[in-house]
Order: C-alpha cells, then sequence, then structure tokens
C-alpha cells in the first residue's frame, strides 16, 4: 500500500506534529491523528497479524469495526484499536500476537499448513497421551495482546447516573435531527456517540442540511442542544441496553483521564447507531490494502489520507461511488469495479459494471486482483463495499426481533420495542432525515455478493478469528447449521470485533450450503457491551476499603490510642486484644487478668433492636424458640431464633424494659437479618399498628464490665443504681445515669464472670470509657480483645453462632428441647423440629473435646472419625479451640454424631492426614455450676 | 467417510480439503415410540442418552431438545469442573463426576480439553483458614484430594495476585483441589452427542414440549411441535425451564430459578494458570486457552427467566476481579451473558423420579451442573434403565424435602457452592 | 438495573429490594396437624412460573413487605400492591 | 497475627472535617437530636405542632423538623420525646448519636446526587431513605436546595467520608 497525505482533513491540526512509535519503528503524525489514520499516512501496511494462522493484515476500517489493528499501548490497555485512539507524541504501541513484528512475524510459516488446521481441529486431536501435554503451547499462541503485570491503571473511573426522557444514541444526521426534535418538544434530552465529535456520517461525506453543509448543520444542532440544556458526550459509547430502558455508556476518558461510566434512565430510546460495512467476498480478501471503501472515504476526508494512488473501488452498491470520486479528485488513479451490471456510470470515473472479483494477489499487501472477466487490475489499494450492515445490536439487547429486507440485503428492526425507537442506517434507512435535506439521499441499489461455496481460493469471512468460507463449509458438512452451532464451531463472531463485518457474510453462505433464506438460518444472540469496556469503568469507586464497607466503633479512637491490633469481626472493625508483644501472650494474659480482676470490653457492635408495642410479646414469642411474653420487665432471658426449616439463625439476650418494649440482643453480624426478618413478620402476620421495629444499635455503645472486682469498679463510678445483687441479679436489666444520659445496665455474662453490660448513647461512650479506664486502674482493670473473649466463652461452652453451629443445627443438638416439649403457640420453625431429620440419634451434637495425648491445643477443624470397613468417616468437627490459662490445658468444642450420648469415649480427630485422640466431655470445662456469675 | 478422530485422520481430511469429515450426529426425524424418551439436549440429558446406550445397551432412545444442543447451561457456564465438597454425599456425585471427566475425551473420542489446572479457594482471615481447614479434612475423609495452602502456595500459583496484607481481601491461604480446573463446555455437548447418535441414539433438535401424555395417572410420553412421541418411561432434563415444564406434569418443585451471569475479557497471552475463586468478593475465574478471562460470581437477586446480563452484579464480580488482580484494571470486558439455574433450598440436584410416576427427574444443580454432567447422566441412566437408584443418587431424591434431609453445603461449609 | 414500585416510595432500583418468596404460600398453621408433605410444600415448593409472577418482596430502605405483580421473562412490572394493615390477611401474603 | 489498624483509616475530627471540590462542599453536622418514630405518625406530627414531613430530597426548614422514612416511620428532628410506647399510638427510639450527619452545599449537588443515588432528582418520591453510595441514608434538603443532608449510619460514616474523598468533584483539583 503506498497510502500519502493529501490537503485537508477536517479532524487533524497540521501544526502540530507528533511522533510515536509502532513495533519500535517511529511514525509521524499530527494532532487529530488517530494511530490508525497515522500509520496509514505513513506508509505501515501490516498492522497486525491474524489470530490463527499470523498473516499479515493491514487497515480494514475507521472506527469500532476495525478487525486487525489490535495494539498493546505501553502502561495502557492491551488490544486497543488503532482506531480508536489518538495518536499522542512520545506514545509507544505493538502489534498483539506478532512476535518480534507484525512485519517479521516468526511464526508467519503457520500459513503454510493451514490446510491442517481447519475450524475446530483441536477437539479431533491431542488426546493421547493427554490434552495437557499440548494445552501449554496452545495457551502461549492463542491470546492477543499481553498483559503488563506491573502495571495497575487505570486507578478509578467515575461512575454517574442520570434520568432523561430521551436518550438518543448516535450524533450521526438520523440521532441529531431526533435529539433536537425532542429537545423541542420540551424534553430531557441525552445524546451520545462513540466518536470525539458529533456529525457521523456528515462529517465524512458530502451533504446539505437546512442549507448548511452537513459538519457544520451537525455542530450547529449539538450547540443548539447544549445550550438547552441537553447533555451531550462525546467520545461515548452505548455499549449496553439493561433493564427497563437502563443504558450502559462508557465515556473515553481524554488526556490520560480514566473513563467514566453512565447509566442513564430514560422514558424512551432513539438508536441512530449507524450501519456497519460489509467485506466483499474473494480470495486473498483479508491482504493489506483491502479497506471499507467507507473507511477510506473516513480517511480521506477526516483525515487527509488517501489509501492509495492506483485504486480500485469494489462495491455491489451505490454508496462506494463517493469515495471513488473523492480519491479521484484527490488525485488518484482509480478503477471501480460494479458488481452490478445496470450500475450507472457517473463522469470522469471507470467504472466496470457486472464484473466481480475473484482474487487479490500481492506478497504483504495487495498489488492486484483478478475480475471475474479474466482480466487483471493492478493495484496498490483495494476498497470494498460489500452492502452494510445496520447496528442493531442495542435493538436486539432491549429485545428486539430483526426482520430480513431484500432490498437492501441486511437483517433491520422488526416489531417495535416499547419505548425504543430506531431511525436512520440503524433501520434500513440510508437516506438523510426526511425534510431537513437537500436533493434525494444516496441509493443503496445493492445487488447480493455473498461468500459462495466450494471457491477455489481462501476467502475471509471473520478477519479476526481466521474463519474463512472453508471454515464454514465444514462445519455446515459435520452437521453444526444452527447458527449458534456455526458460531461456537468455527469462532465467527466471537472475536474482539463481535462479528460486526463477518455476521451476515457468514449467515448468507450457511444460508447457501443449507438451501435456506438468510432470514432462515437466524442470526446469534447480541450481548453486551457492544463494544469492550474497560473493566475498571464497572468497578468505579469501589476498590480497596471501599469495596465493602467496615463498620467502625464510636471508641475505635480509644482503642488505637491503647495499642488495639484491629481485625474485621462480622462486618465490624475491632480490637482483637491490645498492647504489643506475641499475640498468643497477650490474649493468654488478657483472659488470665478477666478472671482475677476485672476486664473492660466494647461490645457495641452487639445488635440492640427494639421491639415496641402493645403486641410486643406475642409477637417474640413467635419469633424466638422460646417463649418470651413471660419475661417480667427488667429481666432478660437467653433464646434461640431459628429458621422455618428449623435451624439456628441466631442466638442471643432478650431484654424486657418494660411491658411495651423489647431490645432484641442478636449476633453483630446478624443485625441486618434479624432485622429484616423482625419487619417482614411483623407485616406478614401481626397488626402492624400494634407492634414496631427500630434498630438501635448504632445508637447505643455497649461497655461490658466483667470479673469478680466489676461490682466494685461499678460502685466506685457510681452510675445512679443498686447495683445489689438482690435489687441487680444474674440476668436483670436496670436503668442508671451517666453524664445525665440514661444509661442501661443489663447483668449478663459471656465470660462466666459477673458481668455488667453497659449502654449509654453512642456519643458518650468515650467519657464513659476513659472513667471506667480511670477508676480501672484501682482494680487492675485489664482490657479485654475479641480474642481473649472467645477464649473465656470457650472455656464456659457458650457458643458462638456460625462458628460453632453451622447451617443445620437444631436446639436439640444443644440439649435445648424444653421449649418444644412445652411451648403452646407457634413459632417460627416449629413443625421442621419434627420431622424425620429433626428426631434421626445420630445427629451431631455439641460437646466439648478434650485432648488425651498431650501434644497440645487440638486443631479447629479436624474431624472426628471412625473406620468403616478400613473406610474413614466424619463423625463432625471441632469447631472452636484454645489453650485454657484458667485450666492450664487445651480445651475445644466440637459437633459430634451422637455426642451427648458419648460422654467420656474417646475418638480419633484427623486434621491434614494427622491423627489426634480425644475425650468427649462436657461442654463447658470451667466452673460448671455457675457460682462465678455471682461472685 | 472419516468418523474416528486423531491426528492421523486431521492430516488425511487437510490432504484432501475436510471434504471426509462425517456429520456429528445425524438430524432423524422423531419415532413415534422410544423405550426412553429424554426432554432436553444439554449435556445432562446427552450424557444420560450414551450412558443408557453404552452401559445398559438401551438403544431405542430419543433426547428432544427445543432449541439446539448445549444451548441451555452447558453453553452457557464458566467451564470449571470441581469436587471440593463438603458433605460425603455430595463428595461421591461430583468426584465420579471429576472421575468419569479424567477419561471421557478418549472415551468419546473428543477432545473435551479437559484441563486441570487445579481450584483455589482464597481464605481472607485466620476464621476462614479454620473452615477452610475444616473443608479440606472432609475432602481427604471422604476420598478427594485436597490440600490446605498457605499464603506462599497461594501466590506460587496465582502470582498476579494482590496477597498484601493492606489488601480489603487478605489472603491467608486456601483449599486446593489439584484434580480441578476447566473443560470445553461445548465440546462436552458435541461429544457426547456425537458419541450417543453413533450408538443409535436419536437427536431431536428444534422440537419442544407442548404437553405431557397422562393415562392412568402415569406418563406415557409427551406432544410435542412435532408431533406425539411415547415412551415408557421419560426423564425431563431441562435446567432453566424445570419448573415450567413440571406444572405441564402437573406438580411444584423445590425450585427457583435465576440468572446466574458470566463474563470474558478480550483475550490476552496466559496470565492466570489456575481457577481461583474469593469468598470475600465473590468473584471466580479462569483464563481459557483462547486466552480470555472467564469471570463469574453470584447469582442474580431477582428471580428471572430472562437470558440476559445485568449491571449491579457485574459491577460487583468485576470489581471483586480488580481487587484480587489489580493488573486487571488494564483490561477490557468483552462479553457479558446470563444462564438460568435451577436454584433448591439446598443448592443440590434432584434426582429421582417424579410425583407423577415414569417422568424422572435430573434438574436443581444450580450453578454446578456443568461439572456434575458425567455424573448426572450415569446416574439417570442407572435409574432409568433399573428403576433403583444407585447409591450415589439416593440422598438426591426429591424425598429428602419432605424428610427434612437436605444437603445443603453452604450451611455445611460456610462456602458457597 | 430493573426499576421495582415501592407502594409507599415509587420507583427504586432493583438493589433495594429483597426477594420473599411466591404470594399466597399461606404457612400452614396448627403444627400438630400440618403433615410432612404439607410443611415441605410451604417451605420448599415454589410456583417459579416463566412468565406471569405474583410474588412477596421487601424495600429495604424503608422496610415495606409488598406484593408484585411482575414478568420473569421480559421483566415487565405491572402492578404493586400493599399489603393489608393488620397483618397479611388479603390472601396473597404468606 | 494480622493486624488492620493501618488499612482503615481512623475518623476524621468531624467537628473540623471539610471537603471542597469546585462546585460542593461537605461537612459533618453534630449534635442534631434525633428520634426514630413509627406508628400514628398524623398524631405525632400533630400532637408536636409539625406540618407534613418531607420525603427524598425535601425541602426542610427550621430546628425543628420530620422526615419521612416509611408508610409508617419517620426520623423527628429537634424534637424532644421520650423513648417507648406512646398510648397515642406511636413508638420512639432516640437515634442522635446513631446517624452521623453530613452537609453538602453548592451548585453541585445534583451531580453529587447523580454519583451516589440511582434516584431521579426531577422525581424523587415521598420516602427519604434510600441508598446513598450503597448504604441506606436519608436524604433531603434543608432551608434551601443547595444544602443537602444526608444521615447514616454512624459506623459507616468513615466508609462514607472515604467514597466522598475519591470523588473528583469533591477533591479541590
Amino acid at each position: 500500500m503506498t497510502a500519502w497525505r493529501t490537503e485537508g482533513g477536517t479532524a487533524i491540526d497540521r501544526t502540530r506534529p507528533l511522533r510515536f512509535t509502532f513495533d519500535g519503528r517511529s511514525v509521524a503524525g499530527f494532532a487529530g491523528d488517530t494511530v490508525a489514520s497515522a500509520l496509514l499516512a505513513g506508509g505501515v501496511s501490516i498492522v497486525g497479524r491474524s489470530f490463527k494462522y499470523h498473516r499479515p493484515r493491514g487497515l480494514w476500517g475507521a472506527g469500532v469495526e476495525e478487525p486487525n489493528a489490535l495494539l498493546d499501548i505501553a502502561g495502557g490497555m492491551p488490544n486497543t484499536r488503532a482506531t480508536q485512539v489518538l495518536a499522542a507524541d512520545g506514545l509507544a504501541v505493538r502489534s498483539v500476537n506478532a512476535e518480534p513484528s507484525a512485519e517479521k512475524d516468526r511464526h508467519a510459516f503457520l500459513d503454510a499448513f493451514s490446510r491442517f488446521i481447519p475450524a475446530a481441529f483441536y477437539y479431533k486431536t491431542f488426546m493421547f497421551p493427554d490434552w495437557h501435554l499440548f494445552e501449554p503451547r496452545i495457551r502461549q499462541m492463542a491470546g492477543l495482546g499481553t498483559l503488563d503485570g506491573a502495571v495497575r491503571a487505570p486507578a478509578f473511573a467515575e461512575q454517574v447516573n442520570h434520568h432523561c426522557d430521551v436518550l438518543v444514541v448516535g450524533a450521526g444526521p438520523a440521532g441529531l435531527a431526533a435529539a433536537r426534535d425532542a429537545l423541542r418538544a420540551g424534553r430531557r434530552v441525552v445524546l451520545c456517540d462513540d466518536g470525539r465529535q458529533a456529525g457521523g456520517s456528515l462529517l465524512f461525506r458530502a451533504a446539505t442540511i437546512e442549507g448548511k453543509p452537513g459538519a457544520a448543520w451537525a455542530a450547529d444542532v449539538v450547540s443548539e442542544l447544549e445550550q438547552a440544556g441537553a447533555l451531550v458526550l462525546a467520545g461515548t459509547t452505548a455499549f449496553g441496553i439493561y433493564d427497563h430502558h437502563l443504558a450502559g455508556l462508557n465515556q473515553k476518558g481524554e488526556g490520560g483521564a480514566p473513563d467514566r461510566l453512565w447509566r442513564v434512565r430514560a422514558k424512551s430510546i432513539v438508536l441512530a447507531t449507524g450501519a456497519i460495512e460489509r467485506p466483499l467476498p474473494f480470495g486473498n480478501n483479508d491482504l493489506p490494502g483491502i479497506m471499507s471503501a467507507e473507511a477510506a472515504l473516513v480517511y480521506l476526508r477526516r483525515f487527509g489520507v488517501a489509501a492509495g494512488r492506483r485504486v480500485v473501488v469494489a462495491t455491489n452498491n451505490g454508496l462506494a461511488y463517493e469515495t471513488a470520486q473523492a480519491l479521484s479528485a484527490a488525485g488518484a488513479d482509480v478503477t471501480v469495479v460494479d458488481y452490478r451490471a445496470d450500475a450507472p456510470s457517473p463522469e470522469g470515473l471507470r467504472v466496470l459494471t457486472g464484473r466481480t472479483i475473484v482474487k487479490a494477489s500481492g506478497r504483504g499487501a495487495v498489488s492486484a486482483v483478478r475480475l471475474s472477466d479474466g482480466s487483471v487490475l493492478e493495484a496498490d489499494a483495494v476498497l470494498a463495499s460489500g452492502g452494510f450492515t445496520p447496528t442493531v445490536h442495542l435493538y436486539c439487547q432491549a429485545q428486539g426481533k430483526l426482520d430480513w429486507r431484500d432490498d437492501i440485503l441486511a437483517f433491520v428492526p422488526g416489531r417495535p420495542v416499547e419505548g425504543v425507537e430506531v431511525v436512520g442506517a440503524a433501520a434500513g434507512d440510508f437516506s438523510l432525515p426526511a425534510g431537513l435535506a437537500e436533493g434525494a439521499g444516496q441509493d443503496l441499489g445493492i445487488v447480493a455478493a455473498w461468500p459462495k461455496s466450494r471457491a477455489k481460493e481462501r476467502v475471509w469471512i471473520d478477519l479476526q478469528n481466521d474463519v474463512t468460507a472453508k471454515d464454514v463449509e465444514l462445519a455446515v458438512r459435520e452437521n453444526f447449521v444452527s447458527v449458534e452451532h456455526l458460531k461456537r464451531y468455527t469462532t465467527l463472531g466471537m472475536a474482539t470485533d463481535q462479528g460486526k463485518t463477518s455476521n451476515v457474510n457468514g449467515l448468507a453462505l450457511v444460508a447457501e450450503l443449507t438451501g435456506r433464506r438468510i432470514p432462515e438460518v437466524g442470526t446469534t444472540t447480541y450481548r453486551p457491551p457492544f463494544t469492550p469496556v474497560p473493566l475498571a469503568s464497572f468497578a468505579g469507586a469501589r476498590s480497596g476499603t471501599r469495596m465493602s464497607p467496615l463498620r467502625r466503633l464510636p471508641l475505635e479512637r480509644e482503642h488505637r490510642a491503647d495499642g488495639a491490633t484491629f481485625r474485621e469481626y462480622g462486618g465490624w472493625l475491632r480490637p482483637a486484644f491490645y498492647g504489643s508483644g506475641a499475640p498468643e501472650d497477650r490474649i493468654q494474659a488478657e483472659a488470665t487478668a478477666t478472671r482475677a480482676g476485672v476486664a473492660l470490653f466494647d461490645g457495641s457492635p452487639l445488635g440492640k433492636i427494639e421491639v415496641v408495642g402493645p403486641d410486643a410479646g406475642s409477637f417474640l414469642d413467635f419469633i424466638y424458640y422460646n417463649t418470651m411474653s413471660t419475661l417480667a420487665p427488667g429481666r432478660c432471658r437467653y433464646g434461640f431464633i431459628l429458621s422455618e426449616a428449623g435451624n439456628i439463625y441466631d442466638d442471643g439476650v432478650l431484654v424486657r424494659l418494660d411491658e411495651n418494649r423489647f431490645v432484641v440482643s442478636c449476633s453483630s453480624s446478624h443485625v441486618a437479618g434479624v432485622h429484616a426478618l423482625l419487619e417482614e413478620w411483623r407485616q406478614d402476620r401481626f397488626d402492624r399498628r400494634r407492634v414496631f421495629i427500630h434498630n438501635a444499635t448504632a445508637e447505643m455503645a455497649t461497655l461490658t464490665v466483667t470479673g469478680p472486682q466489676s461490682r466494685a469498679l461499678l460502685e466506685a463510678i457510681g452510675l445512679g443504681l443498686d447495683l445489689d445483687d438482690a435489687a441487680l441479679p444474674h440476668m436483670a436489666v436496670a436503668m442508671g445515669r451517666f453524664e445525665g444520659q440514661a444509661a442501661r445496665i443489663a447483668r449478663v455474662s459471656f465470660t462466666g464472670e459477673r458481668s455488667y453490660e453497659l449502654s449509654v448513647p453512642a456519643d458518650h461512650a468515650a467519657s464513659l470509657w476513659s472513667r471506667l479506664r480511670r477508676e480501672g486502674q484501682a482494680f487492675g482493670a485489664t482490657l479485654l480483645g475479641l480474642e481473649a473473649l472467645m477464649v473465656l466463652r470457650a472455656e464456659k461452652g457458650y457458643i458462638v453462632i456460625g462458628k460453632d453451629t453451622d447451617g443445620t443445627s437444631r436446639p436439640m443438638d444443644f440439649g435445648l428441647t424444653a421449649p418444644l416439649e412445652r411451648k403452646k403457640v407457634e413459632f417460627i420453625g416449629r413443625r421442621s423440629l419434627v420431622t424425620e431429620d429433626a428426631a434421626r440419634p445420630d445427629r451431631r451434637q455439641f460437646v466439648g473435646l478434650e485432648a488425651i495425648d498431650g501434644a497440645g491445643v487440638l486443631p479447629t477443624g479436624a474431624h472426628g472419625i471412625e473406620h468403616l470397613a478400613g473406610t474413614p468417616r466424619s463423625l463432625g468437627y471441632v469447631t472452636s479451640s484454645y489453650f485454657s490459662p484458667a485450666l492450664q490445658r487445651p480445651i475445644a468444642l466440637g459437633l459430634i454424631e451422637r455426642g451427648l450420648d458419648r460422654m467420656g469415649d474417646i475418638i480419633e480427630l484427623q486434621h491434614l492426614r494427622e491423627v489426634r485422640r480425644a475425650r468427649i466431655v462436657a461442654a463447658c470445662a470451667f466452673d460448671a455450676e455457675g457460682g462465678r456469675l455471682h461472685a | 467417510m472419516t468418523r474416528h478422530y486423531s491426528a492421523l485422520s486431521l492430516l488425511k481430511e487437510g490432504l484432501r480439503s475436510q471434504q471426509g469429515w462425517q456429520q456429528a450426529w445425524r438430524s432423524p426425524e422423531p419415532k413415534p415410540r422410544y423405550d426412553i424418551l429424554i426432554i432436553g439436549g444439554g449435556g445432562h440429558g446427552l450424557a444420560t442418552a450414551y450412558y443408557l446406550a453404552k452401559a445398559h445397551n438401551i438403544r431405542n432412545i430419543a433426547v428432544i431438545e427445543k432449541g439446539w444442543l448445549g444451548g441451555g447451561n452447558t453453553g452457557r457456564n464458566t467451564t470449571v469442573v470441581r469436587s471440593n465438597y463438603f458433605f460425603p454425599e455430595s463428595t461421591a456425585l461430583y468426584d465420579l463426576a471429576l472421575r468419569l471427566y479424567e477419561t471421557l475425551g478418549r472415551d468419546l473420542n473428543y477432545n473435551i480439553m479437559l484441563s486441570q489446572r487445579g481450584i483455589v479457594t482464597l481464605a481472607h482471615s485466620e476464621a476462614e483458614m479454620e473452615m477452610a481447614a475444616r473443608t479440606v479434612n472432609a475432602m481427604q475423609i471422604n476420598g478427594t484430594d485436597a490440600e490446605l495452602f498457605g499464603v506462599d502456595e497461594v501466590r506460587r500459583v496465582l502470582p498476579l495476585l494482590n496477597v498484601s496484607p493492606e489488601a480489603r481481601y487478605p489472603v491467608f491461604g486456601g483449599v486446593w483441589q489439584g484434580r480441578a480446573g476447566t473443560a470445553r463446555h461445548d465440546a462436552v455437548a458435541w461429544g457426547y452427542a456425537r458419541a450417543a447418535d453413533r450408538l443409535g441414539v436419536d437427536i431431536i433438535q428444534s422440537c419442544e414440549v407442548e404437553e405431557f401424555l397422562i393415562e392412568g395417572g402415569r406418563c406415557r410420553g409427551v406432544k410435542t411441535s412435532r408431533g406425539e412421541i411415547r415412551a415408557e418411561r421419560t426423564a425431563m432434563v431441562v435446567a432453566g425451564h424445570s419448573s415450567h415444564l413440571a406444572a405441564k406434569a402437573g406438580f411444584r418443585l423445590p425450585i427457583t430459578s435465576y440468572a446466574l451471569q458470566a463474563c470474558v475479557s478480550e483475550p490476552i497471552k496466559p496470565v492466570l494458570d489456575t481457577v481461583v475463586l474469593s469468598p470475600g468478593t465473590g468473584t471466580y475465574a479462569s483464563q481459557s486457552d483462547k486466552g480470555e478471562l472467564v469471570i463469574g460470581g453470584a447469582l442474580d437477586r431477582v428471580p428471572s427467566y430472562g437470558q440476559r446480563g445485568n449491571l449491579p452484579m457485574l459491577e460487583g464480580v468485576v470489581s471483586g476481579l480488580l481487587e484480587m488482580f489489580p493488573s486487571f484494571r488494564q483490561l477490557r470486558l468483552m462479553r457479558q451473558w446470563a444462564g438460568i439455574v435451577d436454584v433448591t433450598p439446598d443448592s443440590s440436584p434432584i434426582l429421582g423420579e417424579s410425583p407423577l410416576p415414569g417422568l424422572f427427574l435430573n434438574c436443581g444443580w444450580g450453578t454446578g451442573g456443568f461439572k456434575a454432567i458425567p455424573a448426572g447422566g450415569t446416574l439417570l441412566a442407572h435409574l432409568l434403565a433399573t428403576g433403583k437408584h444407585h447409591d450415589i443418587s439416593r440422598p438426591f431424591d426429591p424425598d429428602r424435602f419432605a424428610r427434612g434431609r437436605l444437603i445443603d453445603e453452604a450451611a455445611g461449609s460456610g462456602i458457597a457452592h | 438495573m430493573q426499576l421495582f414500585p415501592c407502594p409507599f416510595c415509587g420507583p427504586r432500583s432493583e438493589t433495594e429490594f429483597h426477594f420473599g418468596g411466591d404470594a399466597g404460600n399461606r404457612r400452614p398453621e396448627g403444627f400438630r396437624a400440618v403433615t410432612d408433605g404439607e410443611w415441605a410444600a410451604y417451605l420448599h415448593d415454589r410456583n417459579n412460573p416463566r412468565g406471569a409472577a405474583n410474588e412477596i418482596w421487601m424495600h429495604m430502605t424503608c422496610g415495606e413487605v409488598f406484593r408484585m405483580e411482575r414478568d420473569t421473562v421480559h421483566h415487565g412490572v405491572a402492578q404493586a400492591f400493599a399489603l393489608l394493615e393488620g397483618g397479611g390477611d388479603d390472601g396473597l401474603a404468606h | 497475627m494480622l493486624d488492620n489498624s493501618g488499612k482503615w483509616q481512623p475518623e476524621p475530627d468531624w467537628a473540623s472535617a471539610r471537603l471542597a471540590g469546585r462546585t460542593i462542599a461537605l461537612r459533618a453536622v453534630t449534635g442534631l437530636p434525633q428520634r426514630l418514630v413509627s406508628g400514628d405518625l398524623d398524631r405525632f406530627l400533630a400532637g408536636h405542632g409539625l406540618g407534613k414531613d418531607v420525603g427524598a430530597l425535601g425541602l426542610a426548614t427550621g430546628a425543628r423538623y420530620a422526615v419521612r422514612l416509611a408508610r409508617d416511620r419517620l426520623l423527628a428532628v429537634g424534637i424532644p420525646v421520650d423513648d417507648g410506647w406512646h398510648e397515642a399510638g406511636y413508638a420512639v427510639t432516640g437515634v442522635g448519636s446513631a446517624l452521623r450527619v453530613f452537609e453538602a452545599r453548592g451548585d453541585g449537588i445534583r451531580d453529587l446526587l447523580a454519583r451516589a443515588t440511582t434516584i431521579d432528582v426531577d422525581n424523587p418520591g415521598p420516602c427519604a431513605a434510600l441508598s446513598f453510595c450503597g448504604v441506606t441514608a436519608v436524604v433531603y434538603f434543608h432551608e434551601d436546595t443547595q444544602t443537602l443532608r444526608i444521615h447514616a449510619d454512624r459506623g459507616l460514616a468513615v466508609y462514607l467520608w472515604e467514597w466522598f474523598e475519591c470523588q473528583p468533584l469533591l477533591s479541590a483539583r
């Protein structure tokens, strides 16, 4: 190809030259050039290598449809289309899939073996001795671009939601006219176009609209839209239409800025997405120098680049004549090969009618074409138009169905889709908008030029995936005649261009081979995105700590000052332990100090969901496994909440503040779930005027004072209430005051020690905490992190939902059967507790496990096993396991089959193929009588 | 004609312009009566037919498919095969499938491109490491391969994974199953179809069930868009349409249908050698032989039969991938799609006779149907041929719902399957 | 992203909603008399229609539990209905 | 043992925390008395001399007002009333500590809403509880339509702040 710069070029600024490198070679261009236009102008004819056969490839298109010119941009994105990236000074780009360069690709020899690697050859071989011996090499050969593992850009993409009345996709003449109409009718309008400048075909095809040159008219319409407040988005691709008229738009970031994702919710959508030119099927139609006729017009008018000096324009329709005339006027030697016998011959053009191209030839680039009449035309560029395929992807995504039109040989939108209108070339209308343009629109006047079976030459259908007509014939021969089978078997249309240029030619060939009409073959499903969209655009702000937030404690600042090590627990950031030193030592010391004196623990994440109203008691009887309406005001009760399937969903203490007000203390990780469960049953089953749910978890910080000295410490603080055990026994609650605020004090223990949970408004938590710290010094108060708390509660055999239970645990597995036997009223999950499964004797039951082999702490996750006929079988597993500082020996909890009936039995435990021995014991290992709760 | 596939036959056909290849399967007209009728020409249905013919020597079989072979979930999944399950019942089922997959290419004379590149299910905290140990021990006891990986071993198999402690989901290790991997999904359907066709099975595409023929309280076949087809035993193997067909047969199923989305990036040279799943981000990924990153995540939250992608779930899944692999921020999304999966209350499949005698069920695989195809086919063939459950399929009978004896992997292992 | 109409709040994004099962899946009461089969049908069996569906949903941001008629194939939403005050007694709730 | 205290940034000093972009500025508001009220809202509003409550992007004025959160629930701001059940038919729970309040001012409010919510600002609806940056928040205007108030769970306030910080709209650049 000997392309050259002409005069003109509306997109480039010749006063601003620039240089970049392609495969290490320096290329000159101007500001406004795409990499593609600069490569073309710079005489680079081989811009890439084909996927499978490594054939040399040149530019085919000028926009999103480009199948060949894929580039890796240094520090940027692999597989970028040269037609869609602006040339810039210092840019370094490489062709993909070619080593060391597209010009000299070391795998070019593969083309000579093409006959042995037809479509889907891999299904037929590589089975012996085994596929895995061949696979690594195949993987190396496949793929296109190369990822730079060190690059982590783009870092961020904005995501914007927008509502409008009318979204117009495509700012060509039809789209502009539609947007202006909607605007003038008072609608909220969004107009987007994937080009950097609005105008579409008006930017390169000659037209006069409302007395103005097309491009000037387009600019005027855009300024009218913008001035009236319409949102006009250039460089923005509508990549998907989703449910309920939601359009996904990706706006290209200019000047190194990241892209931006728009989610546009439109009452109606106008698709003015134009049409894409098809290749003509002839032998070697993939040679560099063979280009879309429309793309050649774009390069000439927009970028001042003529595709060749000796040009053949080959066409089966009338639209390619503008290319021929423009290139001729620019000084190229042009011959038109018109497939139509009765084509009109415009003055000054050499037109050969009623002839087709049979074959192109040339080494590395096209040099000549042989015609159906046997004649040979020399050419350094062949500009082909095989007709136009309306861009109906978005219409189909919006659940539209296509109709075939014989007059334009194309699929067009069929039955209307509510709220979606298709206009212009996308609807098969190739004339300019009615009433606006002067003179007749261009006449497509197309004749068929489909690929034929049994051609001698190799004719490419899908350039990017290297699918030829022979591949399609093979697929049909093997009965892969469904259009989806054809696509998957040959990979036709599955490349990064998603078949924009190949789809219809492939269908036409199948139609011929199977004796059907093209619409009978059907089309494949169009799926988003219309063109590839940066993954970063979908991620938006979701990364790092913004990926999914943790809840933060009101006292986080205080814990940081106390040297807490923070960990994530059930959606909260919480202190694991305090101070420096070996974590295990710190944890043991905190646990020991708690039992010896007093500890302060931040239990603020504990759920506090208020249930208020005259029906609260009967409501909670239904919610809980346990009876709750009999709870006296000022008292607390432990209970389970089950799922309807009878499995334990959550546990916790219910507090009754007064006749009409309860507080559900659910697990900190279950607050949202329990809240929703309460709301749902309230509205679905109860009188929603007589019971209400308020989630006050964040309102109250809960500070736990636990240990034998806890009462003494609280007395030193003075909370304005009687702390005598008669007035405030275990499992009672009372109201006190702190700094003039109501403080709720509950005698509830998760350590087995005398404990007080102090709940105060979170804004007052810091001063209560510092008061406890200050007064606590006299008692040697320790700070207790969550890890040590877990040890303390395990010594007592208290369960942690989700750790000591799994999704199949039922209350009877924990020995709690009384409510089922005694409770008179319905509750969630009740009927599921009398099924065969719930009654089966071999359930996994909650027990303690005592290591008897002297080998230290049992591994959590180890399974109890028994052997049946030499085969191991799991009996359940260790759920919690620690070294007990109080007992000075390992302790463990587990769910073991029939465990409650096997007290004292010794079982084997297996962990990572090693076997341990343990005795089944009661879950509570420390202070079984519970005396310390009252000590 | 060339029937057998091999390097030699490729060479031979290359020399004669590929003219001698035989049809992969015939396109027969339906007969009025078969011994066994299978509704659904996806992987499970075709495998059932193949094993009926091969293992039970029953040849008078038809598979009817309303669209094109493998056009349902067989052609819409993320191609992962694995058996890293918790309960012995599940391990027995999925490991049977994996064992059959290991020899399937040679068995079918069709390269299904089984690539046992391993799967690592990441653990992001010490608590998740304890759960991972629980799972690994269960798998080892239940007789399948599993290792507990530490962070160094994870880094070795996933060099581009962000294992920094500063990652939103830091990596502590994971559950490794080395025999897991991927297989080419279309090839599995096509391989079974070709092999079943060779054994005489009639595979009839574009044949939609209109109603069931119910006589004397039994299913006697179906009325289709291509006429009545009678059979004494009929199997319904129609993932994504199970409830809809069940309604035609007069019963309801414990199934809700959801869209499961997946997507692929543009192809790139190899960067990801194993399958990786992160419970923290809710994303899993592998790289296909063609170079595309195949990315999946959780189910959509809205029950649906629309086989379409949607933005919210896609955005979550993609951001999860980028959190795991920051360098993937350079890539683009090339294609997005969705399959419709049948979700049961315990996410385990249903295999057994339906409430309508004579009609048998293979459904409810949720997101796990593809990996189970050889087992689903083997077990349903056993049930259809003998009238009795195979030991491995017995726990998956639909009677488990009334007995309360669910096989809930998510509940048992804490890891979503 | 679908738009669902909360009967109180109006149209909101699907991400604000939680699916609550079939409308009219009435909970069998009187646990002693309920058979295994009846209970399993309530717990597990679903209409799961392909096409017109009649479902219970919760709008998570306001907590409203309501009934919605929609299409599971093309995702058109026909209408949403508030449940009756005093419990789901319009015969359509659980 | 892994320590996450570096990864999760401590919360800013809310009294002085500010973010400012070209068209919008953001700060925290402290000390607003807030209560959840559920039940007979008409009686509550009448009993406290309040007019109608405001919905999503509604305009509240003064120091005493009510914002609607659900069919039968509202957020009462600046109205002293005891917690618990009231025989007039409503339940009250204080949430003055539970909800952190942000205030955004400027021409860029619509741009902020477009990034943080999917609400149609021209048709926002009667309920001010909506998903804001992925978390449930109460969102309405206060005093004028250039001043947006956002109430959200205090535990998530740092997340919201980090989300605001990463938006070009709220960066000084």
